[in-house]
């Protein structure tokens, strides 16, 4: 059903054509997509019924991310409508709830996780920026949509309690917050955040001291998970324009696809993409089935996912030839939707990490 | 797949593993897991134990002695006998050409072979591939010419595994020549101790006799061993390649020779300290783990569309793919993990008798695995031919 | 090769180092060693430096301004200039069309073109693909019809890179029907100045504007302009090909790569520690720089059987292959270095205002250049097509 | 003009087909081959020119290594005539020469090098046996061709310098030594050996008191080159057959090798070659040149043939299908010699490892 309704709206109010206006205008991303979404009702698929939502783990969500991907969406939807929403609902107070959820519906506030403080996508990052005296110090990299979010939910240090990293949420346009904007590859928008004192509400629901450390890490891993959907929608999309194109593109007096050597390539990708979706399902499930070994499916998912999405958006490009590396088709905009993908919430090496880490015991 | 079904087939998975640990012959279980020959007295042995609880043939309907198992239970019983070492489900019979015989046979033919295939008292052999018809099977040149009552077949068949036990061959024979070369070709069950049957041994490179050569000089064989009509031949062919092709083994083939090799590399030095601490090798492992995650999640994923009436006729030739490239990899790098036990070989030593002249129990069998193992992608349809396969049916390109 | 060859290469590595150190404009091997754009200026300065000392011409002979290099020294030329991080030796006038000229052009065409192409007084473009004809070329479709002592030319090329700054573009033409579409190609000098003749940018996914389409509208060709016979295009385009493909630059490239990435990994942090002490990474590190090594040992073996005469023509596509791979893995290998850095992207900040808006200096350049890098298995003739060449040239297997 | 006379002899005395008969006996090897290389002066080439050689280095040795491989040689040519005879030329007294030099030009000695240790590949075995009282203890596995040795070099600590590994000569029927003979994986013979005070003879050359090891060093390095060679040969003839292969094969009609998806693996393969190629001959060059950085090239050299090696032998048996596995075809016994030489004197992570330790400087 919301499959299906999604697959419609994009089809024919998101083609790559008409996504050519958002891409170049200023915010980088559609306000009439925004709002139909928030009309839609898939800003609120993960609010509880009397928010207005479907109280949806990250499963149900999946069809939304893989039409992020299929149809190279800008819109914060991850951002907000799946990581950010996702910390407010386990951390916020009632008060902040209700304050901040019907808003969070209707796609009237936009909120980003700004946690990433260095460059290295290798390794898990250690947070530095701390909270005292009930303001913010320190700074964030590369914030997906922090460009365009209202609120900010921050992560930092709380002095007063040993160090352990809280949650907080800030005005996107307070004092002493600056914001540098720019575009991320995939030509949606980012920020580098500098906090310097900046005032700050913590999320206060109550809850054991590490609450919101454990609230990070399970935001990261629905964050990971629901970037395999993307990746799975991006990847099928481009393995079938690629399909097409052997089929349609002559040279030598036939299709390009008749020649065996491109034939067993497609035949290559094609199975990456079997393997990417099997995957991801089993991501999906160990999320919301709280099984044992989840970071081992979560992080074997997306290693497998990143390496598999280099590797079908190189040949992707490779088999279109010249006209797979022009801007004017949508091939190279997979390419780059795909590296993005690649470095966000750590990339490849680190996720390998992750589950080889689970991998010691003998035997399984 | 339904909740019954998934309960259904823990509660098998949970028979076999006690069956591993206890009923199965140790005797067998000891050779085949350290990947040593078995003889026939030992696959007939470790057949009838698997009868003995109706497994052999568990995938066969009720009415001709099966347990009706799904798709789920099939794949359990493979994977689970594979994660434990135990040796090879003879396939000829129970899984070839059994499930040919009671959807094309007549009653007679049913009520003759389906027994003693079920309860192991006939062997099988697979007589399909010629020197000339490899990859195109539909180029075979056996021909079988209708003399009354019988059918006089010439020609020669390669690559037949256990040809020199078997008591039967199941048998594409060419009875007539036709424009389309898939015409033409029949199913015939062929007793090999006619007249005219001259079985040639052939070495593969791990130097032990698997295959055979199968000459047949004007063999007779009466015509209710035809299965099938006349002509029929391809259409059986391709049935019983479709019920070849199921991947529970793979799987637990993968993870046993996974654990083996973890094993290995935390035993075996290198410099001073264990093999594991090598960061490069270690990471080899790691990565082939990941693709064995990889492989199991496309397995199951592929069951439930089977089962949820979605399977695309490509699946089984991905999951032969991978399956394949992914455990000749896990061999390999077992290989490389015996250091100089891997290029010392005694095949006298792999039926069991001695130790190989280096590294552990299992140094040879190992080895003699890898070697053999290298035409996993070969038989059964080449990678080659999996690949046009998935091309063709899932991408719809044309050659 | 012999030593006196040898010695005069080491010799003018030394005077290429020197002047990598001194001579060069240092405000354009600041942009090029960060793989910024350079603007037309940039590079016309850039090329006039290199002819102050005829270097730009110095592979061709002498009656012509040359240096009469041998293979040896024009390898060296390109591999020194790339490892000190040079731009790009622009090649259209020097390396492509010169030497078309000076071979087979007439007195005039060689005393009209060839001073101003040495000097870089010219900027040449090349027509040679269009939309219908990229890896099949000879399916070109521009066509030019003899009309008097002109040719009136229609048609459109594309990936015409820098057209928007050419004064001449060297273009094949079909001007006439042949039932073997390489006949009837001929090889045209166009004014770009000429009346029809419109050029479109065309943005590549580094969002940088390198390539063009060109549209030729009714364009008035003198007949003078043409270069050998009509007819003869496509054995001048294959000469053309043949010179086009000397690479020392993918040997220098790939060091200087590698050493960039070498020090961005000893620079950049990774969880408290060094990104170079990540094992899998440094490792991936340590895979490349063999493969460079091997890139590097098969170019010069290729040279010192060119120039013993043993020379195969499969040897230019191999290392074309080889070269365009490598460096490939090496630039992505540096984009995922960066990190979050590699992810983001400001094309404003590309011609050397500015930094990007994360990483190091060269962070931007770096990322604009592996996806621009992209292209260098497409152009030049496609992976794909150097195959086909080696499988049939060398190996002697038909389609 | 070697290279000439080599393939000429095994192209009329060294057929595959004539190769059985020598495979199959219980020597492994062909006693008539053997002597006329002897009589050919090939087993003479590294000995001085007053021993009846031509004083030749490992590169000129170059070409007979590389018919051990392109025709699967059985004899002890690189056990005795290229490692064991340059330990003697470097080591032994000219005593000791005068003795063993001549009956190595002429075949009616073999020398075996007695050095690995333990089972790993995986790095330099560290050497335990020990020499005291004029006696050798300890034991070596995988010793190639010391199964029809007349004498063994051995590799011991010398327990009164230190603990310095040192060379000594063994008679390979002396009291005491146990010799356990079986095949490699190729049909060359080899042996496991213990040493229970064996009577030994030191290379007595005078030198440094690490010239032993020094020449332990070298050989090992020669031994690394000639099997780059030795490998080349079988590479190249491998891939000859495979392309032969795809000509003459026919399947659906026409030749396999018309194949596209074929031809560009086998492509891959040839540029292996070319590679393995102009690697193997670098590492000659390094050899004899003593440039700077030779174990770079030497190892380099080595870890870029296994891995060429294994694809190109995997690759031969796949393209060659179900005859490829067979025994009886040529194609298998490649597969098998070139498993063998990724092992002896260490395997692709060993030579990678010593590669990638000269790689630690920034730049080159």
């Amino acid at each position: 059903m919301l499959r299906q309704s999604i697959e419609r709206y994009t089809a024919e109010h998101y083609t790559f054509e008409g996504r050519w206006a958002a891409l170049k205008s200023p915010r980088a991303y559609s306000e009439q997509a925004w709002s139909d979404y928030g009309h839609f009702g898939w800003l609120a698929l993960r609010l509880p019924q009397e928010s207005g939502g479907v109280a949806a783990g990250v499963r149900t969500t999946a069809p939304l991310m893989e039409a992020v991907g299929a149809r190279l969406l800008l819109e914060p939807i991850l951002a907000s409508a799946i990581v950010g929403t996702g910390l407010i609902l386990r951390r916020a107070s009632a008060d902040q709830k209700a304050q901040l959820l019907p808003k969070l519906a209707d796609g009237t506030l936009k909120v980003a996780f700004a946690h990433q403080e260095t460059l290295n996508a290798f390794s898990e990052d250690a947070i530095s920026s701390e909270y005292r005296g009930g303001a913010v110090h320190g700074s964030k990299v590369a914030v997906l949509h922090a460009d365009c979010a209202n609120r900010l939910i921050v992560s930092a240090r709380k002095r007063d309690v040993g160090g352990t990293v809280s949650l907080y949420i800030v005005d996107a346009v307070a004092r002493g917050l600056r914001r540098q904007r720019f575009r991320l590859l995939d030509g949606r928008g980012a920020a580098n955040l500098s906090f310097d004192g900046v005032e700050a509400e913590p999320l206060n629901a109550s809850g054991a001291i590490d609450a919101d450390q454990a609230a990070i890490a399970a935001a990261l891993e629905e964050a990971i998970v629901a970037s395999c959907s993307e990746a799975l929608g991006a990847i099928r999309a481009l393995n079938a324009a690629t399909n097409q194109y052997l089929k349609s593109r002559k040279q030598f007096g036939r299709p390009i696809g008749a020649n065996q050597a491109l034939q067993h390539r497609m035949v290559e990708m094609h199975l990456l993409e079997q393997e990417v979706r099997a995957l991801t399902l089993a991501a999906q499930r160990a999320l919301s089935e709280l099984e044992v070994g989840r970071t081992r499916i979560i992080s074997g998912a997306r290693a497998f996912t990143c390496s598999a999405a280099r590797r079908i958006a190189a040949e992707a490009v490779q088999m279109h030839g010249g006209i797979g590396v022009s801007d004017e088709l949508d091939v190279s905009h997979y390419y780059r939707r795909l590296m993005v993908l690649g470095t966000l919430f750590g990339n490849r090496e680190c996720h390998f990490g992750r589950f080889a880490a689970t991998c010691e015991a003998i035997g399984h | 797949m339904s909740l019954e079904q998934w309960q259904r087939a823990e509660r098998l998975r949970v028979e076999i593993q006690e069956f591993c640990r206890s009923g199965m012959p140790s005797d067998i279980l000891r050779k085949s897991s350290r990947h040593l020959m078995l003889n026939k007295d030992e696959y007939v042995r470790w057949m009838r134990a698997l009868q003995s609880r109706g497994w052999a043939v568990g995938h066969w309907p009720r009415e001709h002695g099966g347990l009706d198992w799904s798709a789920l239970e099939r794949f359990v019983f493979e994977d689970e006998l594979a994660r434990a070492g135990c040796p090879w489900v003879i396939p000829f019979g129970v899984k070839y050409v059994g499930p040919v015989i009671y959807t094309f046979g007549t009653e007679p033919q049913k009520r003759r072979f389906l027994p003693p295939i079920a309860a192991t008292d006939q062997w099988w052999a697979q007589g399909y591939s010629e020197p000339g018809a490899g990859s195109d099977l539909a180029a075979l040149r056996t021909a079988a010419e209708l003399h009354g009552d019988h059918y006089i077949v010439n020609g020669q068949k390669c690559w037949t595994t256990y040809a020199q036990w078997a008591d039967w061959m199941f048998c594409l024979v060419r009875t007539a020549r036709d424009e389309r070369v898939q015409n033409g070709i029949s199913f015939l069950l062929i007793d090999l101790r006619s007249p005219g049957v001259t079985i040639r041994p052939v070495r593969t490179m791990d130097l032990c006799h698997h295959v055979n050569e199968v000459w047949l000089d004007n063999v007779r064989v009466p015509v209710e061993n035809r299965v099938g009509e006349e002509g029929a031949g391809w259409k059986l062919a391709k049935f019983l390649l479709a019920n070849e092709r199921t991947y529970g083994a793979g799987v637990g083939e993968a993870w046993f020779a996974l654990a083996r090799l973890k094993t290995l590399a935390a035993d075996m030095s290198c410099g001073g300290a264990r093999l594991i601490s090598n960061s490069g090798f270690h990471r080899r492992i790691d990565e082939l783990e990941l693709r064995v995650v990889a492989l199991e999640a496309l397995s199951y994923q592929a069951l439930a569309d089977m089962m949820s009436g979605a399977e695309s006729s490509a699946e089984a030739s991905m999951l032969k793919l991978r399956a394949s490239e992914v455990y000749q990899d896990l061999i390999e790098t077992t290989v490389d993990a015996l250091g100089y036990a891997g290029i010392a070989y005694d095949p006298g030593t792999l039926h069991g008798e001695g130790p190989p002249p280096l590294g552990p129990d299992d140094a040879g069998g190992i080895l003699r695995y890898h070697l053999y193992n290298r035409a996993a992608t070969i038989y059964g349809g080449s990678s080659e031919i999996q690949r046009n396969i998935i091309a063709k049916s899932a991408l719809g390109l044309q050659p």
